[in-house]
C-alpha cells in the first residue's frame, strides 16, 4: 500500500494523468457493475423498494415483493428444488453464517472440515471456532487445487459437523467436482452437512442444486456485477442454522436488520442477466481468458500459470507468477498504464506469508511473491484484453528492470 | 513517493563499486542491494544506488536513501534511520515501515562490506544494529519457512488449540 | 402482515390505485434518500469508489480516498478529537459488533448494563451474551423513557463492562441526558466503558464527542437518508474490540469483506447536507413534528402521547396511542390513503406482547397495541403533514367502527 | 383479503341477534365478536355478522367466516375449521394463522351460548376445542402479563441464566 495517507492519494490518483484505455481486471476483490442492475437499485431507491418487507404498508410490500422474486430468482439459477434463501450483506457474511450458524445450531458435533485452499471468509470463522473447542481439518489438494477425495473420506466420521468446500476456488480457479464431493461425504456418513462457498461459480459453472447433494451455499452480489451490500445464503430444507448477529425481528430471522432492498433488486436483475446469457457468457469469458494466458505465456520469458487449464479452470480465472517481478510493485506499474489487477503478494497481508493458496498448491515462495490475479467478464472486449496483456508486456520488463540482476 | 517508482533515482548497479550488499531474498518478497562508491581518503560517498526487487514503497525508501547518503561521509550514513527515510517519503504507513528497514539494512550490511578488509572505525559497532537484525530475522525465517514448505507432507494437518 | 405470498402481494399493491399525496412517515424502519446522496452512490459506482480500498491501483486508491473522507465527516460531525470509524453494512451490525466485540476483548468484566428501552439490536446481543456466562442488567426508565440515574449508579463497579443507553430512543424519542449518565459511571468507575447507540440521535441533536465522555457510539446510514448497506461504529482512542465476523483482511480489521464504498460515499454526503443545514433541519422537523402531535391530540379523542413533550423529545418523533384503534389495521387503513407509519402492534412481532418500550414506560397492553409511530423529516413539506393528519383522522374513525362497540 | 379489508361483508352488531360471543380482548391486540340470528325451527344461520379490534388479517377472516356460515346449519358451521378459513383467504401467512383461530373461537362460543338455555344437542361436544382453548389460553396469557405488569417492581431487573 504506497501512500495509505490522505494527503498522499490525492496525488496519487492525479499522477495517473489520462491512460490510453482503462480495463479493470481485479474482480477478485471488486466487481464492475452492470448498467442495468444499477437502474434497478435505482427504481428501488426512487419507487418501489424504498420500505422494510416486513411492515404493512404499500412501500412494505413493494419490498417485501423485490425480495421474494430475488429469492426465486436465486433459487431457480441454481436449480434448487427446495429450501431457502437469507440474505446477508457480503459473501463474507453468508459464510460467517454458514460456519457459525450451523456449529452454534449442532454444538454436539466438533470437526469442521475444509479445503487447504478455502477463501479467508471461510477459513477464519472455521479457526475461530477452534478457539471454542472445535477442531478443525485441513484436506490438502494436489497441486492444481484439487481436493484429496482419500484424505476427504478418512475425515469423515460422526464426529464430523461439515465439509466446506468452495465449488470453484478465487485464486486458482479450480473447478471442483462437487458430485464427487458430495458421494464421498454421504457414503461415510450422510448427516455430515456440506457447504460450499459459491461466491466464485455463481454464473462461471453450471450449479445444479437439485441434483447436486449440497446443504448451504455462500453467493456474493458484487461478484456478478451486481450493487455492493449484498451476500446470500442458500439453506437446504431441513437444515437448521443459528443466527450470529441479533436484532429485531426483519423478515429474515437469520440476518436482522433491515434488508437493503435496493441491492438486493440489483443481484436479482444480475442473476437474471447471467442466466439469459448463461452460455454466451461462459463462452466469452474464457475466449478472453485463453487470449490472455496465452499471450503471457507466449510473450513473457519465466511466467508460470498457477492452477489447472481448460475446462477444470474456472472460465474468467487468469493467475500467473513472474519470476523476478515482484507482484505489488506490477499492480502499481500496471495502473500506472490503466489495467487494475491485484496481487498475491506478501505486502497486502501484514506478513511476509504470500496466499495461502499458492503455498498450499506448493509453489515456492519466490513464484507465489510474483503473483498476479486477473479475471475476465463478459464486460470485457477482445481489445480490452489485448491492451492489457501489451501493458502487461512492458511493466513486467519495467519491473524486472529494476530488481537486482541475476535474480531470473 | 509514486514520482520516486516511476523514475527512481540511483537505480542500477555500480560496475567499479567499492563495497556492495543485499539485504531481503525473493521468497521474503522484498530485496534491495546497495552499491556505493567511496573516497578512500575522506570516506565520503561519491555515488551510491541501488536494485530493488519489492513493491512501490520499497523502490522508493531504496531511491530516497541513496540520495539522502549521496555526498556524506560513511559515519553520517550509518546515522540514517528508517524513521528518516519514513519521513522524507511523507510518512510511510505502518504496514510499509519494514521497507524502510530493509533499506536501511542493506545500506548498513553494504557499509560494513567497505571495512570488511579495513581497519573498523570506532563508531562502527560490532554487534548489529536492529535494522540489520531484522532483515536477517526475515531472511532467516523464510528459510525456515521454505524448508518447511518443502517438507509439507501429503497429511491433512490437524489444527488444534 | 396481510398476505405474506407472493401471489397476493401483486394485487395488494394494485388496489392502492393513485392516492392524492404519498406521504411516507415510517423513517424509523426505512429511510427516504437525498437526492444528492443517490447520486454520490451512482458516481461512486460509475467512476472513482467501485475499487477495492487496500489494492494498490487507481480504482483502488480512489476508493480508500473516499472511505477516509467519509470517516474524517463522521469524526468532525460528532465534534471526535480522537478515535476510529469502522464501517458496518448497518447500525445493527454495529450494535452487534459494539456489545460483542467489547465482550470478546474484555471477557473478564462480566456485567452489561443497558437500559430497559433499547433497541433490539443492543438488547438482543446482550442477552445472547448471557448464554456465554455474562450477567445483563436492564436499568428502569420513568414514564417518558429517562434512564433511573440512582439505580444506574447502583450498578456501577468494577464488574461492569459496559453501559449502553441510547442517545434518543427509537420508539419514543427520549433524549437521554449523555453528559449526566457517563458522569454517573466515571464516578463510580472510570474503566466501565460507555457505549451509545446513536442511530436515532446522529442529525437531531447535537452530539459533541469532544466534550461528552462516551467511547464507542453506532450510527445508521438510512436514518440520515443515505443509502442502505452502511452502518457506522466511533470507537474512542484506547478502547478495544474484537472482531465478530472473520475473514480476509480489509482495510478495516473489525469488519472484514470488502467495504461498501458507494454506500458509504452517500452517507458522507448525507452527513455533510445535515451538518449544512442543522439549526435548519431541526427547526423544520420539530415544526412538522408539533403539528402532526398538535393536530391529532386536537382532533381525534382519546388518542395519547408516548414519550417526553417539548425539548425533551427527539425533533422527528411522533408516537401516539388511540384506544379501541388496532395499530396495524390502522397502518393498511392508511397505506390505502398513501399515508405510510408502522404500528407497534403485536401482530408484527409473532408474539402477543406489544413493543416492550411502551411497556418499560409502563402503557397498558391496551394503549400499546393502538400505538403508531411516525417520523418527520427535512423532506417533508407542511402539506404533506397536513394530507397526513386529516387521512390519519379518517383512517382512525374507520377503524373504529369495525371494533365492537363499547370498547372505547 | 385487502378487499375484504376494505368493504367487509357482515359487519356490525345484529341488533336482536340470538347469539353472540366475543374471543381475545382489546390487551391481547385481537378481539373478535360474532352476531348469529338463527332459525329457531331448522337451527339454520339466518344473518351473521361480526366486530373486530385487530389486524386487516382479523377483519377480513371475521368476514369471510360470517359469509361462510351464512345458510349453514349450525351443525355444519360448527365444524368450520381455521383451516377452512385460512384457504377461502387464499392461506393466510402463519404469523396470522391465530386471526382464523380466533375467529374460529368466536363463533363456537357464539353457537354454545345459543344452545345455553336450550338442549345441547350431540354433534355439541361438552370439551372445549382447540380453537376455543386457544382463545381461553391468549386471554388468560393477557390478563397475567397485565397483572405482572402493573406489579413491575422499580428495581433493576436482573436477568440470569
Ligand atoms: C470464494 C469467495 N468467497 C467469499 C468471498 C467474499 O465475498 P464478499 O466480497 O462479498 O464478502 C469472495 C470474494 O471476495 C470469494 O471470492
Ligand atoms: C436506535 C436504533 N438502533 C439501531 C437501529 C438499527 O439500524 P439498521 O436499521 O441500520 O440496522 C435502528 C434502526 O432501525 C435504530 O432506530
Amino acid at each position: 500500500m504506497i501512500g495509505n495517507l490522505s494527503s498522499n492519494l490525492r496525488a496519487l490518483i492525479e499522477a495517473h494523468g489520462r491512460p490510453e484505455r482503462e480495463v479493470y481486471l481485479d474482480l477478485e476483490n471488486s466487481g464492475l457493475i452492470f448498467e442495468e442492475a444499477l437502474n434497478e437499485l435505482l427504481k428501488s431507491y426512487r419507487e418501489s423498494g424504498y420500505g422494510h418487507p416486513s411492515i404493512t404498508h404499500k412501500p412494505g410490500w413493494s419490498s417485501l415483493e423485490l425480495l421474494l422474486e430475488a429469492k426465486e430468482n436465486l433459487l431457480s439459477f441454481i436449480k434448487a428444488r427446495d429450501g431457502e434463501v437469507v440474505f446477508t450483506h457480503s459473501g463474507t457474511e453468508a459464510n460467517n453464517l454458514a460456519i457459525m450458524g450451523l456449529a452454534k445450531a449442532t454444538p454436539n458435533r466438533r470437526k469442521i472440515i475444509i479445503s487447504s485452499i478455502e477463501h479467508l471468509s471461510v477459513k477464519f470463522p472455521a479457526e475461530r471456532l477452534q478457539e471454542l473447542g472445535f477442531r478443525v481439518m485441513e484436506i490438502p489438494v494436489d497441486d492444481e487445487g484439487f481436493v484429496n477425495l482419500d484424505y476427504l473420506s478418512d475425515q469423515i466420521d460422526e464426529e464430523a459437523l461439515m465439509v466446506s468446500v468452495a465449488a470453484i476456488n478465487h485464486e486458482i480457479g479450480t473447478v471442483q467436482d462437487l458430485r464427487a464431493i458430495a458421494d464421498v461425504v454421504r457414503d461415510k456418513d450422510p448427516e455430515t452437512i456440506i457447504h460450499t462457498d459459491a461466491c466464485d461459480a455463481l454464473g462461471r459453472t453450471p450449479l445444479d442444486f437439485g441434483k447436486l447433494e449440497i446443504d448451504i451455499a455462500s453467493f456474493s452480489g458484487h461478484k456478478i456485477h451486481a450493487p455492493k451490500g449484498v451476500g446470500a445464503l442458500y439453506v437446504r430444507d431441513g437444515i437448521k442454522l443459528e443466527p450470529i448477529i441479533h436484532g429485531q425481528l426483519s423478515s429474515q430471522s437469520l440476518w436482522p436488520g433491515v434488508e437493503n432492498i435496493p441491492s438486493i433488486a440489483g443481484f436479482s436483475k444480475a442473476i437474471e442477466i447471467f442466466r439469459e446469457n448463461f452460455d454466451n457468457y461462459r463462452e466469452k469469458m474464457k475466449n478472453l481468458r485463453d487470449i490472455l494466458i496465452g499471450g503471457i505465456l507466449s510473450q513473457i520469458d519465466d511466467a508460470f500459470l498457477n492452477g489447472p487449464r481448460g475446462d477444470r479452470r474456472a472460465v474468467d480465472n487468469v493467475n500467473v507468477s513472474f519470476l523476478g517481478c515482484e507482484g505489488e510493485a506490477l499492480t502499481v506499474e500496471l495502473s500506472l498504464r490503466g489495467v487494475y489487477v491485484s496481487s498475491g503478494s506478501a505486502c497486502t497481508s501484514r506478513t511476509l506469508e504470500p496466499s495461502h493458496v499458492l503455498l498450499a498448491i506448493k509453489r515456492p515462495y519466490e513464484i507465489a511473491h510474483g503473483s498476479i490475479l486477473m479475471k475476465t467478464s463478459p464486460l470485457h472486449g477482445e481489445k480490452d484484453i489485448e491492451y492489457a496483456l501489451g501493458q502487461l508486456v512492458k511493466a513486467v520488463e519495467r519491473v524486472r528492470s529494476i530488481a537486482p540482476k541475476g535474480v531470473v | 513517493m509514486l514520482e520516486l517508482f516511476r523514475n527512481p533515482k540511483n537505480l542500477g548497479k555500480i560496475k567499479d563499486a567499492d563495497a556492495s550488499a543485499t539485504a531481503g531474498s525473493l521468497a521474503c518478497g522484498d530485496m534491495i542491494t546497495i552499491y556505493l562508491k567511496v573516497d578512500e581518503k575522506t570516506e565520503k560517498i561519491i555515488e551510491a544506488s541501488f536494485e530493488s526487487y519489492g513493491c512501490a514503497a520499497n523502490i522508493a525508501a531504496s531511491s530516497i536513501l541513496t540520495e539522502l547518503i549521496k555526498e556524506k561521509y560513511l559515519q553520517e550514513a550509518w546515522k540514517i534511520s528508517w524513521k528518516q527515510v519514513s519521513d522524507e517519503l511523507g510518512g510511510l504507513p505502518s504496514i510499509k515501515l519494514h521497507c524502510g528497514i530493509l533499506a536501511v539494512g542493506a545500506l548498513r550490511r553494504a557499509i560494513r562490506a567497505y571495512y570488511k578488509n579495513r581497519e573498523r572505525p570506532e563508531w562502527l559497532p560490532e554487534e548489529l544494529t536492529p535494522e540489520e537484525r531484522q532483515a536477517l530475522e526475515e531472511e532467516e525465517l523464510m528459510n525456515i519457512l521454505g524448508k518447511k514448505m518443502r517438507a509439507v507432507s501429503t497429511k491433512p494437518s490437524e489444527k488444534e488449540v
